[in-house]
């Protein structure tokens, strides 16, 4: 039973998405710590340390998931959490971009997988259980 | 002191006045002196004055339409307008403000100002009005043909408001509890009303002035699932409080929910409703317009889908008579839209809103029945919110939402019970499955049970919170009643 | 000999048959022997029989969609219509037929063929079946998963007819009248009578086999403000005709006019009375299903606006609960679609049956009132024909057109009178402004006067043909009712 | 009064148009010779001979246009026409294509002026009066 964090970045207040991830992982048996909207990076990273987490679920839908993600990877590693795997979906930039173009910024920003808009998450949870297990 | 719905003495207005021009140096800008403000909104022409243009439409039986669109730099921006004006045909603009500046987090927004002029391209999802203030705000205003709007989703959106009237803009969104509830996490409703107090305080001081200013509560909410009588109940609420501090012209609104039976229901009884609960209430002067938005959940993410979702919305806006249309773009489920495919939502909406113009939605039983449970709804919610405020709305708010009597499905504030859950009917139409603490009594509740009883059995599945799953997902996938379990027949 | 309604003699039938198979080399191909041709389409699985899916499709309460699409090559074609299948969601293929094969020019079709070639790109209106022959129809019949369907606008398409079926193709659009009258100048009504006897008789034929095809008289006729009950008149009439000559499966169909409540009412008239005549006229057991044209006119220019108005058409459909829609794309007003607009016409359009699916149009007085004008003006029609045919329907139409009692607007034919002039009513409801020698009764003409001068009056113009005008450029302009003298209000 | 030759050339049935072309040029005062719907090259050049016209308004909406127009201009030369004007409108091309070209293309094929789709024949009659009074 893995543990993740989840939540949504910056000042965004999109509830939805948040909402239904913590259901679907849930059912499929991941302990999971969702620290909900309007979460700062700090918060994410908190949470990580405190839960022992293997994974942390950015979700971005607003626009700003570029500035607001910015510098995270550095400063999980910065606390020690270089382990821990970083997720990042929701409509992470501003505007409709080619997506490849999209996830290479992020990945070259530390993140381990991108997620295009609309993913259902349900697709993602197998992506997640193998890196854990490889983990 | 403890909030009520009351207007706001002059003096306390000014006093607080002083200290919220202080909150980011766009604040000192001397046009905020309110002579200047008044001087300059007595000189906006009727065509660019958003309340006006509302009343001159509802004469003429005209549903308008109005996009959402803002980005980081005043160039950009104004350039953005124009071309919803000019390619989108749009009767009314917006300016949707940027979500740093919604949180009142200006350095924030600077910098991304600077970083969006560094980047040649918009790292914000808004136009930031604030930190642009007057100078910015006012120049979009002079560039433009048709009346502007403030458009957010800010708690304390008082300096916004300040700037944008004073820079010409005639119209603000927004509401005490509809810019909390779906738009923060842990601000308390004694403080948005205060500040959304502020907001129609200051309209009303224009309107003392001669100056007659629209004021739009957010009507859809979450835009996920909310039933009809739960927005029209805080719409109507929201007016009041308006209408207490002085605002004569207001424009409640409602969120698509997609049985278009259901629709034309919501937007014929917001209107009725609103105009005569604002009168019951002693508010006799009050000249009310509805807007419909077209579709507020997860769009499905095919660009001709999503024209004809559009459609959709503007088809049924039109039909239930609304005054005006919020569009969405063929881009919704991406991301903030190009110029360009905001504008095709706008034609889009244009063509229908004009090919309906002179048709009718018929009524029979099922209509009326729709209307008759919408009415005893709302009723019931706006009277146990009165009466739990013992007699005083603003205190009755904040009371209903802390012992779940008011509730908003989804809603990211902790302010919210959060225990309703909504699900569709066969037909589309949005009902209850968890009633929390809302205070209907077993009729209404019994009206819910039926309708989501008939779809379990038709779908062969209990009643319960996959239903509402489901639905979540059922439009972006191009479908309204949504049923995972559901294979489709085939030869 | 006179032609009458009544069934061919098989040995009529094969007689003719030689002579029809000699017209093009592409006739004489040996899979078009009879029996080749039976043991053929008894191979043909349920899901690519077009007869069998619509059965399906109406016993699902569904609403299906096909768009129109050719071209001159088959390569070219069978990519197309895979493009169609997959990107498009098309319940249904066409295989829209070449102008030249449709006036039976099969050399100008093979010139035409051998540019396309040359210059690389379609010169060619549509797919020159009767060119390509069996070799080329039965191999896109072969790279298909749906039903396939000839629709043209043949007066004579008894060879393409042969060819299309013998290859697997499942239906065949057309009919005596609807194939002449809106598609040909001076031929005569006794000769296309006789040709679609021909083509029906082949599938009545099939039908002894156990081979159950479709055959879909065309409804929109010239497309351009048609009544409502002067194509279900038709439509009834070619069912009866194709009924005679022992068609089993029959879909009749009927072009958007745009008022969504005429719509509603002309979709629920048109299978109700379908099926009432049939069975008055002693054919019993036809199964009938009804097709929606999405706007036949001319369209905007506008791609946003052209969608829009494929979505509003949609949506009638559905709530008038068509079993199938013929989708439009947005390149319409401006020339054949590429493959990709035609598949965002049929995406907009699945999305809007799908939204809609179980939702219903409601019946009020209105509704009422419209669908009984319909049954009494188709009832007049009718029996006139009937009457003036001496009781035989295909002597009927002969003379009822000569008369003026048959009579359809803006059509080329001059076996058309040409008399009667449409225009709209203030709701966009198509009326009757000159009646020719329509024979309605003066409740029936009464009640269309009523309605054109009640907008004459609302317009402050007189009614006249200047309506008729401004209305077949309306929905280009994206308005319904059309007004040339007209100022929109402003501030 | 100019007599113009109006028409729908190959094997094209649309008549709607035509027919208001036919009202409008009349309304504007010109002695209008319609040959109606699937008129050949030939039914437009005699009928300019017989009625002396000045002009031939070739329209054509189905797409074959380009193939139906092909030396309508040699064959009114040949016929002694080279006097009177020729102009061409509808969706005279298979497909929605740039109509800077096309116009281009019909320009070399002899016509004098070439009309996009939807063209409201009012924006037209303007021109024509215009070619037939310098003539
Ligand atoms: C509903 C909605 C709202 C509601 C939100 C209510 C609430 N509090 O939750 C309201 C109306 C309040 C709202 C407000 C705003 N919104 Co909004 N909103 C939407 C909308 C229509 C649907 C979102 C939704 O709920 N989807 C349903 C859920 C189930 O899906 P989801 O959120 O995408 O999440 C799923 C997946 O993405 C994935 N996922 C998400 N995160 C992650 C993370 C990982 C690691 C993985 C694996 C998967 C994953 O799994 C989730 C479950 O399946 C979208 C557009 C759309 N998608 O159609 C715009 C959208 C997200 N909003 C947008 C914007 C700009 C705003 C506003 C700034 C401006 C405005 N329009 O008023 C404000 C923002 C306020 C703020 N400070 O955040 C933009 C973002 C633009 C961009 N990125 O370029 C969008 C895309 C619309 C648009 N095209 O302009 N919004
Ligand atoms: C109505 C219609 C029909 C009706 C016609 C009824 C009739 N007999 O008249 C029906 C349904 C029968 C029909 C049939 C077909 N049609 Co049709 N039809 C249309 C439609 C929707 C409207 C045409 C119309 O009446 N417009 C209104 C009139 C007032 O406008 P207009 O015709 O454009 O004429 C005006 C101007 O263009 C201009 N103008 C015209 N000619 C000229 C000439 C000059 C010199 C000038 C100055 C101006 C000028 O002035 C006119 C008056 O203002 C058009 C698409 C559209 N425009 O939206 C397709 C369209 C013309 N049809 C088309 C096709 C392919 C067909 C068919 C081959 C296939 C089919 N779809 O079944 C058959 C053709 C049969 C044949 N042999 O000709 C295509 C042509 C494609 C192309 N060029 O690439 C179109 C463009 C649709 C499309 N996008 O596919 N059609």
């Amino acid at each position: 039973m893995y543990t993740v964090v989840i939540g949504v970045i910056g000042a965004d207040v999109h509830a939805v998405g948040n909402k239904i991830i913590d259901h679907v992982l849930k059912e499929h048996g991941f302990n999971v710590v969702n620290i909900g909207v309007l979460s700062s990076q700090e918060d994410f990273i908190n949470a990580a340390i405190e839960t022992d987490a293997k994974a942390i679920l950015v979700s971005s839908l607003y626009g700003h998931g570029e500035l607001d993600c910015k510098y995270m990877k550095e400063n999980m590693v910065e606390a020690g959490l270089s382990h821990v795997k970083l997720y990042v979906g929701g409509n992470i930039v501003v505007g409709k971009q080619d997506f490849t173009e999209v996830e290479e910024r992020f990945k070259k920003m530390g993140f381990d997988r991108v997620y295009p808009p609309g993913t259902n998450i349900e697709h993602a949870v197998g992506d997640i259980k193998e890196d854990l297990a490889d983990a | 002191m403890m909030i009520m719905n009351k207007k706001l003495s002059k003096e306390e207005f000014f006093k607080k006045r002083e200290e919220i021009r202080s909150h980011w140096p766009t604040g000192a800008d001397e046009r905020l002196e309110f002579e200047k403000a008044v001087a300059l909104l007595k000189s906006v022409p009727d065509s660019k004055n958003f309340a006006k243009k509302l009343r001159f439409a509802k004469e003429h039986d005209l549903t308008m339409i109005q996009p959402r669109a803002g980005v980081a730099l005043v160039d950009q921006h104004i350039e953005l307008m124009q071309f919803l004006e000019k390619h989108g045909k749009a009767d009314f603009l917006p300016s949707t403000i940027d979500s740093y500046t919604r949180q009142n987090r200006y350095s924030h927004a600077e910098d991304a100002i600077k970083q969006s002029l560094k980047q040649k391209r918009s790292m914000l999802n808004g136009f930031p009005a604030v930190n642009h203030g007057i100078d910015g705000c006012h120049k979009v205003f002079e560039n433009v043909n048709v009346p502007l709007q403030a458009r957010h989703g800010t708690p304390d959106a008082r300096l916004l408001s300040e700037i944008i009237h004073a820079s010409g803009w005639t119209s603000n969104e927004g509401g005490g509890i509809s810019y909390n509830i779906p738009y923060a996490k842990n601000i308390s409703l004694e403080d948005t009303i205060r500040y959304w107090q502020y907001c129609d305080r200051l309209v009303g001081l224009y309107a003392e002035e001669g100056i007659e200013l629209n004021r739009e509560p957010f009507g859809p909410l979450t835009g996920t699932l909310v039933p009809p009588s739960i927005s029209h109940t805080i719409a109507i609420i929201e007016a009041i409080l308006a209408a207490e501090q002085g605002v004569k012209n207001i424009t409640v609104g409602y969120g698509q929910c997609g049985n278009i039976t259901q629709d034309v229901a919501a937007l014929q009884t917001l209107d009725s409703l609103t105009n005569y609960y604002l009168k019951i209430f002693g508010y006799d002067d009050v000249f009310v317009t509805t807007v419909m938005h077209q579709w507020m959940g997860g769009f499905p993410s095919d660009e001709a889908e999503a024209m004809s979702l559009i459609s959709l919305g503007a088809t049924v806006a039109t039909l239930g008579n609304a005054t005006k249309i919020i569009t969405k773009s063929p881009h919704e489920s991406q991301g903030i839209p190009t110029k360009e495919a905001n504008a095709e939502g706008l034609r889009a909406s244009k063509l229908m809103t004009r090919m309906l113009k002179t048709q009718r939605y018929p009524s029979d039983d099922v209509l009326k029945a729709e209307k008759e449970m919408i009415e005893k709804e709302v009723k019931t919610l706006l009277y146990a919110t009165l009466n739990i405020g013992k007699g005083d709305f603003a205190q009755g708010v904040i009371q209903a939402f802390k012992h779940g009597i008011l509730d908003i499905p989804f809603a990211p504030s902790e302010m919210n019970h959060g225990k309703i859950l909504p699900a569709r009917d066969l037909r589309g139409n949005i009902r209850i499955l968890e009633f929390g603490n809302l205070p209907f009594d077993d009729e209404i509740k019994r009206f819910h049970k039926d309708a989501l009883e008939a779809r379990g059995k038709a779908e062969g599945r209990p009643v319960s919170f996959k239903m509402t799953i489901d639905d979540i997902y059922a439009v972006s996938q191009g479908i309204l009643v949504g049923n995972s379990e559901y294979k489709e027949p085939s030869l």
